[in-house]
C-alpha cells in the first residue's frame, strides 16, 4: 500500500498525530456516508447527519482518554468513534506509529464495539440500547474498559447538567479525569444551558462545553436564535475562558480542547468552546429544512469542509500521497460495509421482553 | 357554547392537520390579536408544514420562530395574554413541554386565581405514539396538566374536532393546552366545519362537551385521541359478537364532562376506559374515579382500564406495537367486563 | 426489604423534623458516596434546620449551597449519579421542583429503561399546606410525578417513617421523590428507629408496603401523609357512632401497594380515599380506578374521594381552612360510604 | 411647616425632582418600618423587607409612567408605591413644584390605592387579591387609569420572561410603552433569566430587567452563585447593554434607568442594569438568614445606605433643611398609621366565597 511520506511535519502535529487524526475523520464520514446510503435507498427510516463536524469532533475525542466521560449529541459520530476504537485493531499495518502515544486509550474491543454500533443504528437487539432507542439515543458505560458514554437526550440542554453532574462525580472521585459535552447553537437558548455552565463554574468542574455551531438549529439561523456577536461571549458571564475556533480546522481544535482539558485537569474549571462549522445536510435527512440556507453559503460550507480541506493540507504538507488517502478510504469502506452488512443481518428486539423501568426490577403496575 | 360541528355546507374532505392549519388561519383572520410562534415555524412553516404560508400572509409580527426557549415562550405569551394578546405557542413536540412546565402549571394556571386576569392563551402538542419515534418524541402527557387547576385540556380525535377545538381554544378566556395526534395527521379526514359564531371575534369558551361516537346499549368505552378510532373498530368486532358498545370520545379532557360519562354508564351498568397514555394517574384514574364514585349504584362489574403500560415509549416499532392498546386488547377488556 | 421498624431499645421521642436529619446524617455516615445539595443547606442549614451542623461534620465536598437552580441541580444530580454517587437534593420548598421538571420526568426517569445504567438520587420536597403560605409555598405535587414511569415517591406521615423512608430511598438504586410534610414538622414525634440493615453500605431497596395505622372493619380508608392523621381523628369521631373504620397509610405512592388496598377493601367493602393534594387526577384517583378494576366484587357503595379542590391554596388561613379536607369532611364522606 | 430652600440644586436632577425623589424614598421606608414593626408585636405573621432598595426601586419606577409595566418582586414597595401614587393627592402643599413635570402620573385614587395596598399586605378582603394571595404576590391591572402592574410570582425567575411578555404586548400594540422588572441577584442563576433575555434581546423587546444585586441569596453569597466579577457582564452574551449603579444612590440610578428607557422607546431593544445595594435585613424578617452577613459588612451596609446617604446630600446641598425632613417624615407617618390601621380594622375576606379557577366561570370539578 502507499505508505505516508516520510518528511518532517508542518502544523502543531506530528507526522504520526496528523495521520491518526485524519483516519478518524475519514472513519466518521465513511460511517456516514453509508448510513446516508440506506437512508436513500430506503434501509433506514431516518438520519441524522454528522457530515461536516469531524473536523473538531475526532480532535476533541483525541484530547481525551479512558476514564474521561464523553457526552455527545446526534452530530458527534466522529467523537464516538474516535473514543471507542483502536485503530491498530481495525486496520492493523496502516498507521506506521501511534500519533498519540501518552494518550490512555479505552481497551474494549473494536470490533465488537463497532458490530454494536451499527446494531445501534439500525435498532436491532445487539444495538446497545436493545432496540429501545433510536440511533445516537443510548449510553454505554464500561468503566473496566475506561468507557463512559452518555448519548444523547432530545430535549436540547437537558444534556448539558447532566454532563457537568458526571464532571462532578469525577472529581469527587478525587481523580483528574475530566468530562466532555457537545451541544448544538440551538441549545445555547435553553435555560438548561445557563444553569449547568453556571453551576459548572461555581463548583469548578472539570468539564468541557464544545457548542458546534453550525449557523442552523433545524430551520432557523443563529440572528433569529440570539443577538450577541458570538456564542463564546457568554463564557464572560460565567466567569471561564471561551474559545472560537475553526471547526474545520482540527488541529486548531485539538489545540483548543488539549488546553481546556490541561486546565480542568488542573482543576481549574470549566472551558466552553465554540466550534464553528458549515452546514452541510438538512436537520435530518431528507427533511427541507435545508432549503432554508442560501445557496452561496452551502457553496461556501463545501469549499471549507474539514475532510477535503485537511487531505489536501496533508497532500500539500506532504505528510501523505494520494495514494495512501484512496486506499485508507477503500479500507475503511470495506470494514463498514462488512460490519454494517452484519449488523443489518442480525436479529430485530423480542417484542415480548419488556425491559424493566426500575433498577431493582420493581414492578410499576400491578 | 356546544361544540358540535354546525351542518356545513363543505363537502371536501380535508385531512386533520390540514383542518388545524385552517383553524389557526382562520382565528389569525378573524383576530388580530391572534399571533404564533414557536420553533421552526415562520419560514420553514414547522415540521408538518402546519403554518407553511402564513409568513407571508401574515407578516413577521404575527408569526415567528423562538430559540429553543420553551420556558421562555411560555412566559412571553402569559406575559403578553395579560394586556389582551392571544398568543398560540407550537411546542415542537408535546414531549418537549416539560421544559416550559413551571410556566404552565405554576404561572398561567394560578393567574386567574390570583389576579382575577385572564389569560388567554393555547399551546399546541403534536402529540403521541405509532410513529416509530422513541421516548422523547411519542409522549402522551395530558394527564400532567390535568392534575393542575386551571389549565383546559383539549384532544381532537377527528378532522372536524382538529377544527373546531382549536377555534374555540383560541377564544377562550384561559390557558388552553390543545393535543393534536402525529398519527392521525395524515389518517383522519373531514370537512371543515362552518364555526357557530362565524369570522367574529365575540368570544366563545370552551365547555366540555364529550361526543357519543357510536351509541350502544351494552358497555361504555370512554376514550379520545387516537384511541377513539382503535375503540370504534374494536366495537366492530364486539358488535359481531353481540356485544353493543356504546363510544365516548371525551374531546375536553379538563374540565371532564362527568354527566356525559355517567348517564351513559348508568345506561350500559359497564365501563372501559382506554387511552394510549401509561396507566398509572391518568385521565383513565380519573374517568374510572368518576364513575366508582358517582355510578357505582348503576355499575355491574368491574371499570376495566386499557391503558399504556408503565413505562417509556420504545423505539423499534414491533416494541412499541406490543405495548401500545390496540383493538385487541381493548375488545379483551370489553369482553372481560361484559362477562364478570 | 420490609420497611417496618425494627424494636428500637431507644425510648427517646424525636420530632419529625429531627428524625429526617438523623436520616440523611446516618447514611452519609455509612456511605460516603453519598452528598448533598441545595440551596441554602450548607452555612445556613436549610430554612427548617435540617442540616445544621452537617457542613461542620462532612465539609464542603459532601453538602454545598447551589444557586438557585433547580433544573442544572437535578441535572448534576442525575450525571453524578450514573457514576454511582448517590445525591440527596433538597428543594427549598416542593413547589419549586416544578422548574427542574424535565430533569426528573424526561431524564433521571427514563435513565434506566433506555440505558439500563442505575440513577441512585433522592430529591427531598418539603410540601403541604396548612401552614399559611399561599399558592407557592403549599403544593401536594407528587401526583405530577406519579404519572411518569421510572420514579418512585415517598411520603411519611409519621416520624418513625420520615427516618426509615428516607434511609432507604437514599439506599434505593432508583430515582425517589421523598416528599415531607412542612405541617409535619413539630407536630409529629416518634423514636428513631433502628435502620433494618445498620449501618452497612448494602443496597436495599424501597418495597410499596403500606401501613395499617388502625385495623377496622366497617370500611378501609386509604391516604397518607398529614391526612393519615385527620384520618384517624375522624375514625376515632366515627368509633363512637358504632363505625369502625380502617385507615391505610400509603406510605409508598409509586410504585403503589396495590395489594394492600384491595385486602382491605375485600375484607370491609366500603372505601373512602383521602389526600390533600388536589382531586383531579391525584393518586386517589389511581386508587380509586385500582379498586373499582380488581375489587369490585367485594364493594358495596361509593367510593368516595376527599381532598383538596381543584383549585390554588389560597394565603388567608380561614380561606385554607375551608379548603383543606378535615376529619369533619373525611367523616361525613365515610358517613356517606357506609350509609350508602 | 420648614419649606424646602431656593438655592440651585448640584446633582444632575432639579431641585424639585430631587425633592419628589426623596419623599417617595422615605414614603417606602416608612411604610416598611411600619410594617417591621407589626411584625415584632406579632400583628403580622411574615414580613420581607425592601429596606435599603429604595435608593434604586423609586427612581425605576419615576422613569417610566402611566401605561407603562412594573413587574415587582418582593422588595420593591418603592416601586410600587411610586408608580401607583400621587404626591400632592396625598401630601398637599408638600411639594412646591411637580419634580418631573413631563413624566405622566397614573390616574387611580391615591388614597384608595394605599388603602387597598395595606389591605393587601394584610391579607383582607379588600386587598388587590381578597386575601387569596401574601403580601406583594398580587397583581393590579387598571389599565384605564394607566396601571399595569403584575405582582411577584415566587418561583423567581418565572417573572422574568412574563415581563419580557409585557414588553412584548406593548410592542405589539405598536406604542413605546415599555415594562420594567426587578429580580434579586438569586434568579440571575435560573434558566428563565437566560431564556427570556436571550429572547427579549432577539424580539427587541422594550425591556428593562434591573438585578437588585444586595449580594445575598437568602444566606447563599453572591461568591457561591456565580463566578463572573459583575452580573452586567451577561449582557454581552445577549447583545444588550448592560449598566451597573450603585443602587443607593437614586440619581445615578436615575440617570441609568432613563437612558435605558429612552432606548426601550426609541425600539432599540432591552437593556440590563444591576443595582448594587447593601443587606440591611434577614431573608424575611426574623429568620436567622441575616447572621451570614459578617458584622463589618453590616456596618459598611447601613453606611451607605440610601435614605440616610441621600437626606445627607440634600442637606449638604442645601435642596432641603433637616426641619423639611422632620415634617415630611412625620407627614408620612401619620398618614401610614392611619391607613394601616384602618386596614387593620377591615374585614378578612369570607371563607366561603371561594374564587373561580377559570376566567370564564368554568367549574373545575362536578
Ligand atoms: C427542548 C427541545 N425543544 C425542541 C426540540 C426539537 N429540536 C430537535 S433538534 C432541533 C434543532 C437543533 O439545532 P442545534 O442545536 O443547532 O443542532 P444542529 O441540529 O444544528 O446540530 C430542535 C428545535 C428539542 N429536541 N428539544
Ligand atoms: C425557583 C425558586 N427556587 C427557590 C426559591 C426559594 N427562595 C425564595 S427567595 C430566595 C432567595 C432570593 O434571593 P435573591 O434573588 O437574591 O433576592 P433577595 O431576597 O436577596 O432580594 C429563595 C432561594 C424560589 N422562590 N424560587
Ligand atoms: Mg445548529
Ligand atoms: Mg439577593
Amino acid at each position: 500500500m502507499g505508505k505516508a511520506m516520510k518528511d518532517a511535519p508542518q502544523g502543531v502535529l506530528s507526522r504520526a498525530a496528523q495521520l491518526e487524526m485524519h483516519l478518524f475523520m475519514r472513519l466518521a464520514r465513511e460511517w456516514d456516508l453509508r448510513f446516508e446510503t440506506m437512508y436513500l435507498t430506503g434501509a433506514l427510516s431516518k438520519w441524522y447527519s454528522s457530515v461536516g463536524n469531524e473536523g473538531f469532533t475526532v480532535p476533541a475525542a483525541t484530547a481525551i482518554e479512558a476514564g474521561d466521560a464523553l457526552l455527545t449529541l446526534h452530530r458527534d459520530s466522529g467523537a464516538i468513534l474516535r473514543y471507542y476504537l483502536d485503530p491498530d485493531a481495525l486496520f492493523p499495518g496502516l498507521l506506521e506509529a501511534p500519533g498519540f502515544p501518552l494518550r490512555k486509550p479505552t481497551t474494549a474491543d473494536s470490533h465488537d464495539l463497532l458490530y454494536r454500533l451499527s446494531c445501534q443504528m439500525l435498532g436491532k437487539a445487539d444495538g446497545f440500547s436493545g432496540g429501545v432507542e433510536r440511533s445516537y439515543h443510548y449510553g454505554h458505560l464500561d468503566e473496566p474498559n475506561g468507557l463512559l458514554h452518555v448519548g444523547m437526550i432530545s430535549h436540547l440542554g437537558a444534556m448539558i447538567p447532566v454532563a457537568a453532574g458526571a464532571a462532578l462525580g469525577l472529581k469527587q472521585r478525587g481523580t483528574d479525569r475530566v468530562a466532555i459535552n457537545f451541544i448544538g447553537d440551538g441549545a445555547t437558548s435553553t435555560g438548561d444551558f445557563h444553569e449547568a455552565l453556571n453551576m459548572a463554574a461555581v463548583l469548578k468542574l472539570p468539564f468541557i462545553l464544545i457548542i458546534e455551531n453550525n449557523h442552523y438549529a433545524f430551520s432557523t439561523p443563529t440572528s433569529q436564535q440570539f443577538s450577541c456577536s458570538h456564542l463564546v461571549d457568554r463564557a464572560v458571564g460565567y466567569g471561564i475562558p471561551g474559545v472560537r475556533v475553526n471547526g474545520n480546522d482540527p488541529e486548531e481544535s485539538y489545540v483548543a480542547l488539549s488546553e481546556a482539558v490541561a486546565r480542568a485537569r488542573r482543576g481549574d474549571g470549566p472551558t466552553l468552546i465554540e466550534a464553528v462549522v458549515g452546514r452541510l445536510r438538512g436537520h435530518s435527512q431528507g427533511d427541507d429544512s435545508f432549503k432554508q440556507v442560501p445557496p452561496a453559503l452551502v457553496e461556501q460550507y463545501q469549499r471549507e469542509e474539514p475532510i477535503v480541506t485537511y487531505e489536501a493540507t496533508l497532500l500539500e504538507r506532504g505528510v501523505c500521497n494520494q495514494t495512501y488517502l484512496d486506499e485508507t478510504q477503500a479500507r475503511i469502506k470495506s470494514l463498514l460495509i462488512e460490519t454494517i452488512d452484519r449488523a443489518q443481518a442480525a436479529p430485530d428486539p423480542d417484542p415480548n421482553h419488556v425491559r424493566p423501568i426500575f433498577a431493582d426490577g420493581d414492578a410499576p403496575h400491578a | 357554547m356546544l361544540l358540535m360541528p354546525k351542518a356545513s355546507t363543505a363537502t371536501e374532505q380535508k385531512l386533520y392537520v390540514d383542518n388545524i392549519s385552517a383553524a389557526l388561519r382562520d382565528e389569525m383572520r378573524a383576530d388580530e390579536n391572534v399571533y404564533f410562534m414557536g420553533q421552526d415555524v415562520a419560514e420553514f412553516g414547522g415540521p408538518f408544514n402546519i403554518t407553511t404560508g402564513f409568513l407571508e400572509e401574515f407578516g413577521a409580527a404575527r408569526i415567528f420562530n423562538t430559540p429553543i426557549s420553551e420556558s421562555g415562550t411560555v412566559g412571553i405569551a402569559v406575559g403578553s395574554a395579560l394586556l389582551g394578546r392571544r398568543p398560540v405557542v407550537e411546542m415542537q413536540f408535546a414531549d418537549f413541554v416539560s421544559c416550559g412546565f413551571n410556566q404552565l402549571v405554576n404561572v398561567a394556571a394560578k393567574m386567574y386565581y390570583r389576579m382575577e386576569q385572564p389569560v388567554p392563551l393555547v399551546i399546541r402538542l403534536p402529540a403521541g405514539g405509532g410513529v416509530g419515534a422513541g421516548a422523547f418524541h411519542s409522549q402522551n402527557n395530558e394527564a400532567l396538566f390535568a392534575h393542575t387547576p386551571g389549565l383546559k385540556i383539549v384532544a381532537p380525535a377527528t378532522a372536524e374536532d382538529a377544527y373546531l377545538l382549536l377555534r374555540a381554544a383560541i377564544r377562550d378566556p384561559n390557558p388552553v393546552l390543545y393535543f393534536e395526534h402525529k398519527y392521525l395527521y395524515r389518517r383522519q379526514k373531514g370537512v371543515t366545519p362552518t364555526f357557530p359564531l362565524g369570522d367574529t371575534t365575540a368570544s366563545v369558551t370552551l365547555e366540555a362537551k364529550a361526543a357519543v361516537r357510536r351509541p350502544g346499549a351494552d358497555v361504555t368505552i370512554v376514550t379520545y385521541g387516537w384511541m377513539v378510532h382503535r375503540s370504534l373498530e374494536a366495537a366492530e368486532t364486539l358488535a359481531a359478537e353481540g356485544i353493543d358498545c356504546e363510544v365516548i370520545d371525551l374531546r375536553v379532557l379538563a374540565p371532564l364532562d362527568t354527566q356525559a360519562i355517567l348517564e351513559s354508564v348508568e345506561k350500559t351498568s359497564k365501563a372501559v376506559v382506554v387511552h394510549e397514555a401509561t396507566i398509572t394517574c391518568g385521565i383513565g384514574a380519573e374517568v374510572s374515579a368518576l364513575i366508582a364514585e358517582h355510578a357505582i349504584g348503576y355499575l355491574d362489574g368491574p371499570i376495566k382500564r386499557v391503558a399504556y403500560p408503565d413505562q417509556p415509549v420504545p423505539f423499534h416499532k414491533s416494541l412499541e406495537a406490543a405495548a401500545l392498546p390496540n383493538p385487541d386488547k381493548i375488545a379483551a377488556a370489553v369482553r372481560a367486563a361484559v362477562e364478570w
